[in-house]
């Protein structure tokens, strides 16, 4: 405050970065908060079980978390611009489909740089249905999804194809210590979308039109474009998840993510994110992705029955956002309608 | 006797700022109080904690002489306080009369009763000379006319307090003479009013005593024929005002044609529009709701489809498909409607700046990833030059008072590097004091050789920095006023419909 | 498959101390699945060894990361009946490096198994038709067929109607009119078969690639006014409870019953005969296969069917 | 300054005829807003009627019609509840878990109590679910679609603890006859959807409620600070999410007279598109139960007509995505055309 802060007393620029900060901190233990829910489990389950802390059911939950996180770093991007993609298993089956049959014939860079690729286009169809065909991505993309699928189960004529290539197997599954190659590329996916969407302009872009797209347009930017932009890079993340579990199933099919998307959006909205746009946590979402992960694999360890499992997931989510919710609720955005 | 509504040592205290320390207050029964401040001063701080829309960290409330405790809206509305507040609080998918009568809908067990509301609404809008089918959907309506809705909404329930933050930051004068009208009729009614606003003028026309906010501090109150508008001023900034002489720029007006629009068809209205603006000329558009200023300066900007007629800048023709287009051609556009056409409330203040930037302004990879620090350092400077209050650059748009989001908004524009400037309601809900400032800027601005456009439905505005002033009627021009003539009487008289004889006016 | 026989021949299992098998089943809303870990949970219990289940829940992924939480928790044996045969290979893999013996339960098989399990589908889908057959006898009239499938792209299902539809084009008399997806669900049956008879009137017979759907079928004849009764014939797959009380009540033709419960005995047995280094008992050594027939069961079969399931 | 100058005098006189102009322009607008929020899904609607009646055999067979009646019906009546929730900006994603529950507590508590007493039952144990729902959402603040996901599993386990796993047939014939019997020729379920529909549409169009239920899903801040309890409002449409999940699942147990805890999986999305195609927007403030109603029977329509085509499930698939955007394509399409119209261009 500078020609106004003559006459102000000293006070309100003083409290103002000693409160901010605490705000801060605050905002950030709300979403630390998650981090503590997945760690307390973790150990809780570890103690009752030991073989829990085992490094082959660590990998299993990393794999897991891996792969509907790989898909849900493209789901955060567009939910934050205000967008939903319910593709992801068609867009999946088709690029895993796709290297299987390459496979024998390139080497595996090319394989999974087609498989990328591929996503890529599906995503450019979503985003063009959206954009320039104005439907709403609900529809647009529950629309795509069924395409993609039957294209998918035309393709195969309903058979599996079989993931021979044991180097694909080997890049898609090993680990460097209990760290599997699918976590790492997550981590590494991970700092990139955080970095697309916090330091770059079309970061910006999406953020801006989450937030009021009419107001984004107003300001000149390139919301349309960026709308089909953001959609091809979700479709790659899926297809890039694709690539991964084809390895890890040895096998690529139509139905072989059916339903993902809820759990990929899932991850996406209990790590922090909000449906309706403007904001999203990246590192909120890994998280969200672990915590079910977590869970799936105690409820497994604990010997849970099949239908408990079921009430018990359910339960635990709802009184973890709950108390979350309680932490948060401060950091509502004034003026978003 | 006590007071109708007292506030006794309010203190309110946000994360990272204290927007009201320690503020005592009272209204009287059949008086009107101007609250006055600087944009940020806190006014609509205590104006929503008598709302019942935000509760204080300390002091109380005391309604004729009763402690009041106020939870939620709902209970300040049972306790007879009704609000207009600066911000609107219209539902856009609802039609003017269910808005109107939201929260306290006509009904018999349940049902909504058509009729009467209709009834009810429509008297309550021709009190306010409003003749809007009440069926309308509020979406369609111009911020002028939302205003008068919100305004109607607050007149339509009982009270005793009535509360008014900036009722006519959107208003034209002749709606601004009516609603002096009626506010002067309920105080007769023995009705407690608080009236805020950055209009002096009306605070001295309207007003019987004056409260001066600042800082969040309550820093001065009287009679309002105890001091004069200098006096005033001085209280609400804490210095002297500095003045601004408006310097009829003969060159400017002189100079070639920059912006030439030639029988630009706009759906809706019968006649083209044609103008032309000199670069580095500032032209006023004055005219009424429905004068057309509105969907004009949306035609320019690619916002709203032109049906014929040509663009051309510095004499090159430029299609105006879509405001990235108009945008690209070097024009850019202000809109009048903050909340719904200007901020975006996720992303903090520096941002909010800087997301219309001039490309040409950053070099080459950096337009892709802006400079955190570039950028930071842009907005101290123009935190400075348009005196935005707010603890630091990170602050959520969304928490800053209406006259700082709008100063935003502007140093938004001001960063767009365009060559033709249109904006609508540029200083609305802006303090005195940043208004001269920002006219400052507009004007060095066009120093600069931008062709300025100006649309503003407040008529001292205009003649302040206007070089030209063109004033529509239901899409005619009916005067274009230059130099001296350019006064209020001969504004309000052209937009109205009289030819205006020289300066020679009333 | 030979290269499997090697690859088995080469492990050495390792029966832990408790003896602990665990079954990764399909999906535990299916009455099939039930009954299925039913008789693996009996026939633990007869050789004094428990039972860990994790149930995929129809998820690919699943199959493979819930039986690694299998192997993960030191099991003896791994007995698996999975939503995709094509991804067990890892899975196995992992087993035998923990020296744990991998029978495959049901639907198909894939890598390096140890023994399977197998519910011939195939063969029952021929029985199917072959009942059709004998039931027209000499009569010439021909007859229009609606079949019900399974889910896209599920195994079994295609191994079903593929037996069906094969054996019944040999016999001229039989046209198969409709073929739809009954999602494997009594609901999905219904509509499919709604459908049939919408655009078929004049069907004569659906054959239901499970009993889920043939139990929804014979629900969208009763709406559509046909009946088992009056000459319209409804078989279904399975032989699941329902399916078997509707026969009894003749309100259902027949249905290809498998063995679940006794599918899941003889994974158990074959299991821990592995460990203990004795012969399984192969029906087919090349394959590892214990075979497991498929039986029509009809009105006239139907009591002594149940009675037989009922002594055990 | 601001003294009643002549010029102010004329102002407030001439003033009516600038009303007349912006009032002409406004109404227009007006117009064109109601226009397009209708019309959206009655021409896919037709194209895909005519379609069936012209390329589809035997689709306009007295059992076709039935069934696709019928099935739209059971469709719609469950969209009803969930069109009420997005138009307040919520969703509910447990609907088909919710349903059923009802249907296997229908289906048991008949077969034990008898047609009426299990019928109220059913649908009880559907608004205790809506009820909890709305819970979790208002009391404990968990955004409404974690709240659903979480509750689509619970309810899910519920109904597979409740019957064990095991199908129930029910037996009680006149139960199993309620959704397959007609009056004066038109299936029960349709009329029982109609009169549903009509009595949501009154609600949300005629009522305080519906006002209110606009405000909250169009600017939930705006109704906090009119007074509005948006916390009831939400409340009441989750549990009419539950009841409507739960009187369609009661007709569905009718309807197979065999129900088991697997029941309507998946169904939310199907739920939920029928909403949007209806017309009703997810950002909210905008509830439409006659497209909701209209877009049942479309994606009815569009089921029957695949399988009567005897198309093989794996082009189904393929069919049923292009028939979707197809539909909402021709919507925008349309309102681009209404669009133009309006701004004087040719259309
Ligand atoms: N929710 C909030 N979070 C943080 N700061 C806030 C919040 N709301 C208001 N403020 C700050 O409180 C101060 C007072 O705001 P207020 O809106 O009362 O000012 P005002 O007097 O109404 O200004 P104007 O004349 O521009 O409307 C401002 O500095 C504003 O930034
Ligand atoms: N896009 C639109 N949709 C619906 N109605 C509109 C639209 N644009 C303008 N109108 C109607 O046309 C009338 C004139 O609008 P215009 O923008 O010209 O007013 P204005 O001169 O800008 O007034 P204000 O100063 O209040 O903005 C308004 O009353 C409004 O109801
Ligand atoms: O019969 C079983 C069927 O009911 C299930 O859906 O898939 C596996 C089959 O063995
Ligand atoms: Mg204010
Ligand atoms: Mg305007």
């Amino acid at each position: 405050m500078t020609t106004t802060s003559a006459i102000t007393e000293p006070e309100t620029t003083r409290t103002a970065p000693t409160s901010s900060v605490t705000s801060t901190i605050l905002s950030f233990l709300s979403h630390q908060y998650l981090v503590v829910v997945v760690a307390v489990a973790f150990i809780v389950v570890g103690l009752i079980k030991p073989s829990f802390f085992g490094a082959g059911n660590i990998q299993n939950i990393l794999f897991e978390t891996a792969f509907v996180g790989i898909a849900a770093c493209g789901m955060v991007l567009l939910i934050t611009a205000g967008l939903l993609d319910l593709s992801v298993a068609g867009v999946i089956a088709v690029s895993a489909i796709a290297v299987g049959t390459v496979l024998p014939y390139t080497n595996i860079g090319m394989a999974i740089l087609l498989a990328v690729v591929i996503g890529a286009i599906l995503g450019l169809v979503n985003g063009l249905l959206v954009t320039y065909v104005k439907i709403a991505p609900f529809i647009a993309t529950l629309g795509t999804l069924y395409l993609f699928l039957g294209a998918s189960f035309i393709w195969t004529g309903g058979k599996v194809v079989t993931v021979t290539s044991s180097n694909f197997r080997a890049l898609t599954t090993d680990s460097i210590g209990f760290l599997p190659y699918p976590f790492l590329t997550l981590i590494v996916l991970a700092v990139l979308t955080y970095s697309l969407l916090y330091r770059t302009s079309f970061g910006r872009t999406l953020r801006a039109m989450g937030s009021n797209q009419r107001a984004a347009e107003l300001a000149g930017m390139r919301v349309n474009q960026s709308k089909v932009v953001v959609f091809m890079v979700a479709g790659a993340c899926f297809a890039l998840a694709g690539v991964f579990m084809a390895g890890r199933l040895s096998s690529a099919e139509a139905n072989m993510a059916t339903g993902i998307e809820m759990g990929v959006i899932a991850a996406v909205v209990v790590g922090g994110t909000s449906l309706r746009g403007g904001r999203g946590t990246v590192f909120g979402t890994v998280i969200g992705a672990m915590l079910f992960a977590v869970l799936s694999k105690s409820l497994n360890m604990l010997g849970v029955s099949s239908y408990w499992q079921y009430i018990v997931t359910g339960a635990v989510l709802v009184i973890a956002v709950a108390v979350g919710a309680r932490r948060r609720s401060a950091a509502e955005v004034r003026g978003a309608g | 006797m006590p007071a109708m509504l007292a506030v006794e040592n309010i203190v309110q205290q946000y994360p990272g700022v204290r927007a009201l320390k320690g503020v005592s207050l009272a209204l009287d029964a059949g008086r009107v109080l101007a609250l006055v401040g600087e944009n940020g001063a806190g006014k609509s701080t205590l104006i929503r904690i008598l709302a019942g829309i935000e509760q204080p960290v300390e002091g109380r409330l005391l309604l004729r002489g009763e402690s009041l405790q106020l939870a939620n809206s709902a209970e300040s509305q049972a306790a007879g306080i009704s609000v207009v507040s600066q911000e609107f609080r219209l539902v856009p998918q609802l039609s003017i009369a269910d808005n109107i009568m939201l929260g306290h809908e006509l009904t018999s067990g349940g049902v909504v009763r058509a009729g009467h509301t209709r009834a009810r609404v429509q008297e309550l809008l021709s009190t306010l000379g409003l003749d809007l089918n009440p069926d309308r959907l509020v979406s369609s309506l111009t911020t002028g006319d939302q205003q008068m809705v919100e305004i109607a909404r607050a007149l339509s329930r009982d009270f005793d307090v009535l509360i008014m933050d900036e009722p006519t930051a959107a208003l034209n004068r002749a709606e601004i003479g009516r609603l002096h009208g009626i506010v002067r009729r309920l105080a007769a009614q023995g009705k407690a009013i608080m009236y805020v606003s950055h209009h002096l003028d009306e605070v001295f026309d309207l007003c019987d005593e004056v409260a001066v906010l600042r800082d969040g501090s309550l820093v001065h109150r009287s009679e309002t024929g105890a001091l004069d508008e200098q006096a005033l001023v001085e209280h609400m900034l804490g210095r002297k005002p500095q003045t601004f002489e408006r310097a009829v720029d003969a060159a400017a007006t002189g100079k070639d044609p920059r912006l030439v629009v030639d029988g630009l068809r706009v759906g809706g209205f019968d006649e083209p529009f044609s103008l032309s603006v000199g670069a580095g000329e500032i032209v006023g558009l004055a005219g009424l709701v429905g004068s057309g200023r509105g969907e004009l300066t949306r035609a320019l900007f690619g916002d709203r489809a032109a049906l014929a007629g040509r663009i051309s800048i510095d004499g090159v023709p430029v299609q105006v498909r879509s405001v990235h287009a108009a945008i690209t051609a070097g024009i850019y556009m202000l809109s009048e409607d903050r909340k719904s056409e200007g901020i975006l409330p996720h992303l903090d203040v520096t941002e909010n700046t800087m997301v219309s930037r001039d490309p040409k302004s950053v070099s080459g990879w950096r337009r892709l990833v802006p400079s955190r620090r570039s950028e930071r350092a842009v907005f101290e400077r123009l935190r400075g030059e348009l005196s935005i209050r707010v603890p630091h650059g990170g602050q959520l748009i969304g928490n800053l008072s209406g006259g700082n989001q709008q100063k935003v908004l502007l140093g938004r524009a001001l960063q767009s590097g365009c060559r033709v400037l249109l904006l609508n309601e540029p200083t609305r809900g802006v303090d005195v004091g940043a208004k001269l400032e920002i006219y400052q800027l507009i004007r060095r601005l066009a120093a600069q050789g931008v062709a300025v456009i100006v649309s503003s439905s407040d008529a001292p505005e205009l003649t302040a920095i206007s070089d030209r002033c063109l004033v529509y009627l239901a899409g005619r021009q009916t005067a274009e006023l230059a130099g001296p003539d350019i006064t209020e009487d001969n504004i309000v008289g052209a937009s109205v419909g009289q030819v205006a004889v020289g300066g020679t006016h009333a | 498959s030979d290269e499997a026989t090697a690859g088995g021949a080469a492990t050495e299992f390792v029966k832990q101390d408790p003896l602990v098998i665990g079954y990764s089943v399909y999906d535990l809303q299916n009455p099939y699945w039930q009954a299925w870990s039913a008789g693996v949970k009996a026939a633990a219990e007869e050789n004094g060894a428990t039972v860990v289940v994790a149930d995929q829940k129809s998820s690919q992924q699943e199959q493979v990361s819930g039986s690694l939480d299998l192997i993960n928790q030191g099991i003896s044996a791994l007995i698996v009946t999975p939503v995709q045969p094509s991804a067990l290979p890892a899975t196995i893999d992992a087993a035998h490096d923990a020296q744990i013996p991998v029978v495959i339960g049901d639907i198909g098989t894939a890598g390096d198994y140890d023994a399977y399990v197998l519910s011939n589908n195939y063969n029952g889908g021929e029985q199917a038709a072959q009942y059709l057959i004998d039931l027209a006898g000499t009569s010439t009239e021909s007859k229009k067929v609606g079949v019900i499938e399974l889910h896209a792209g599920s195994v079994v299902g295609e191994e079903r109607v593929a037996g069906f539809k094969d054996a019944l084009a040999e016999d001229t008399r039989f046209e198969v009119v409709a073929s739809l997806s009954g999602e494997d669900t009594v609901d999905g049956g219904y509509a499919a078969a709604q459908d049939m008879l919408s655009a078929n009137p004049d069907l004569d017979i659906i054959y239901a690639a499970n009993d889920a759907s043939a139990v929804g079928a014979q629900r969208a004849l009763e709406t559509a006014g046909k009946s088992v009764a009056d000459g319209f014939t409804l078989i279904g797959f399975d032989g699941n409870d329902d399916a078997l009380a509707l026969i009894e009540d003749g309100l259902m033709s027949a249905t290809i019953a498998q063995d679940p419960y006794g599918q899941g005995e003889a994974a158990v047995k074959t299991a821990l005969a592995l460990l203990d280094g004795k012969d399984p008992e192969f029906s087919d050594a090349d394959t590892k296969t214990v075979f497991f027939p498929v039986t029509v069961v009809t009105k006239e079969t139907v009591a002594d069917f149940t009675a037989g399931r009922e002594n055990r | 300054m601001l003294d009643t100058s002549k010029a102010q005098l004329d102002a407030v006189a001439s003033i009516e005829h600038e009303r007349e102009e912006s009032a002409r322009r406004g109404a227009r607008a007006a117009r064109r807003q109601s226009l397009l929020q209708k019309l959206g899904i009655i021409v896919p609607f037709a194209l895909v009627l005519l379609a069936g009646i012209v390329l589809v055999p035997s689709f306009l067979s007295a059992s076709n019609i039935t069934n696709m009646l019928v099935n739209g019906a059971i469709l719609a009546i469950t969209a009803y509840g969930m069109t009420m929730v997005i138009a307040l900006r919520g969703i509910d994603l447990s609907v088909g878990s919710s349903q059923a529950v009802a249907a296997c507590v229908v289906a048991v508590s008949v077969n034990a109590w008898g047609l009426v007493p299990g019928i109220l039952s059913g649908i009880a144990a559907a608004i205790v679910l809506g009820l909890l729902n709305g819970v979790i959402v208002t009391k404990f603040r968990v955004p409404a679609f974690i709240a659903t996901l979480a509750t689509l599993g619970i309810y899910r386990g519920v109904a597979l603890l409740f019957t064990d796993g095991a199908p129930v047939m029910i037996t009680d014939t006149a139960f199993r006859s309620i959704a397959t019997s007609s009056l004066f020729g038109i299936p029960v379920p349709f009329i029982l959807s109609v009169l549903v529909g009509a009595g949501f549409w009154f609600v949300l169009e005629k009522m305080r409620f519906g006002k209110h239920l606009v405000a909250v899903g169009g600017s939930p801040e705006s109704a906090t600070d009119s007074g509005i309890n948006v916390k009831r409002i939400q409340l009441i449409a989750y549990i009419a999410a539950g009841a409507t999940a739960g009187l369609a699942g009661v007709l569905l147990a009718s309807q197979l007279g065999s129900v088991n805890g697997s029941l309507s999986t998946g169904l939310e999305l199907q739920a939920i598109a029928v909403v949007v195609l209806g017309g009703t927007s997810m950002a909210g403030g905008r509830g439409n139960i006659v497209g909701t109603f209209l877009a049942s029977l479309l994606l009815a329509m569009i089921n029957a007509g695949l399988n009567l085509l005897n198309v093989p499930s794996f082009y189904q698939y393929i069919a049923l995505g292009v028939l979707l955007v197809f539909a909402l394509s021709v919507d925008s399409a349309q309102r681009a055309a209404v669009r133009r119209v309006f701004e004087g261009r040719v259309a």
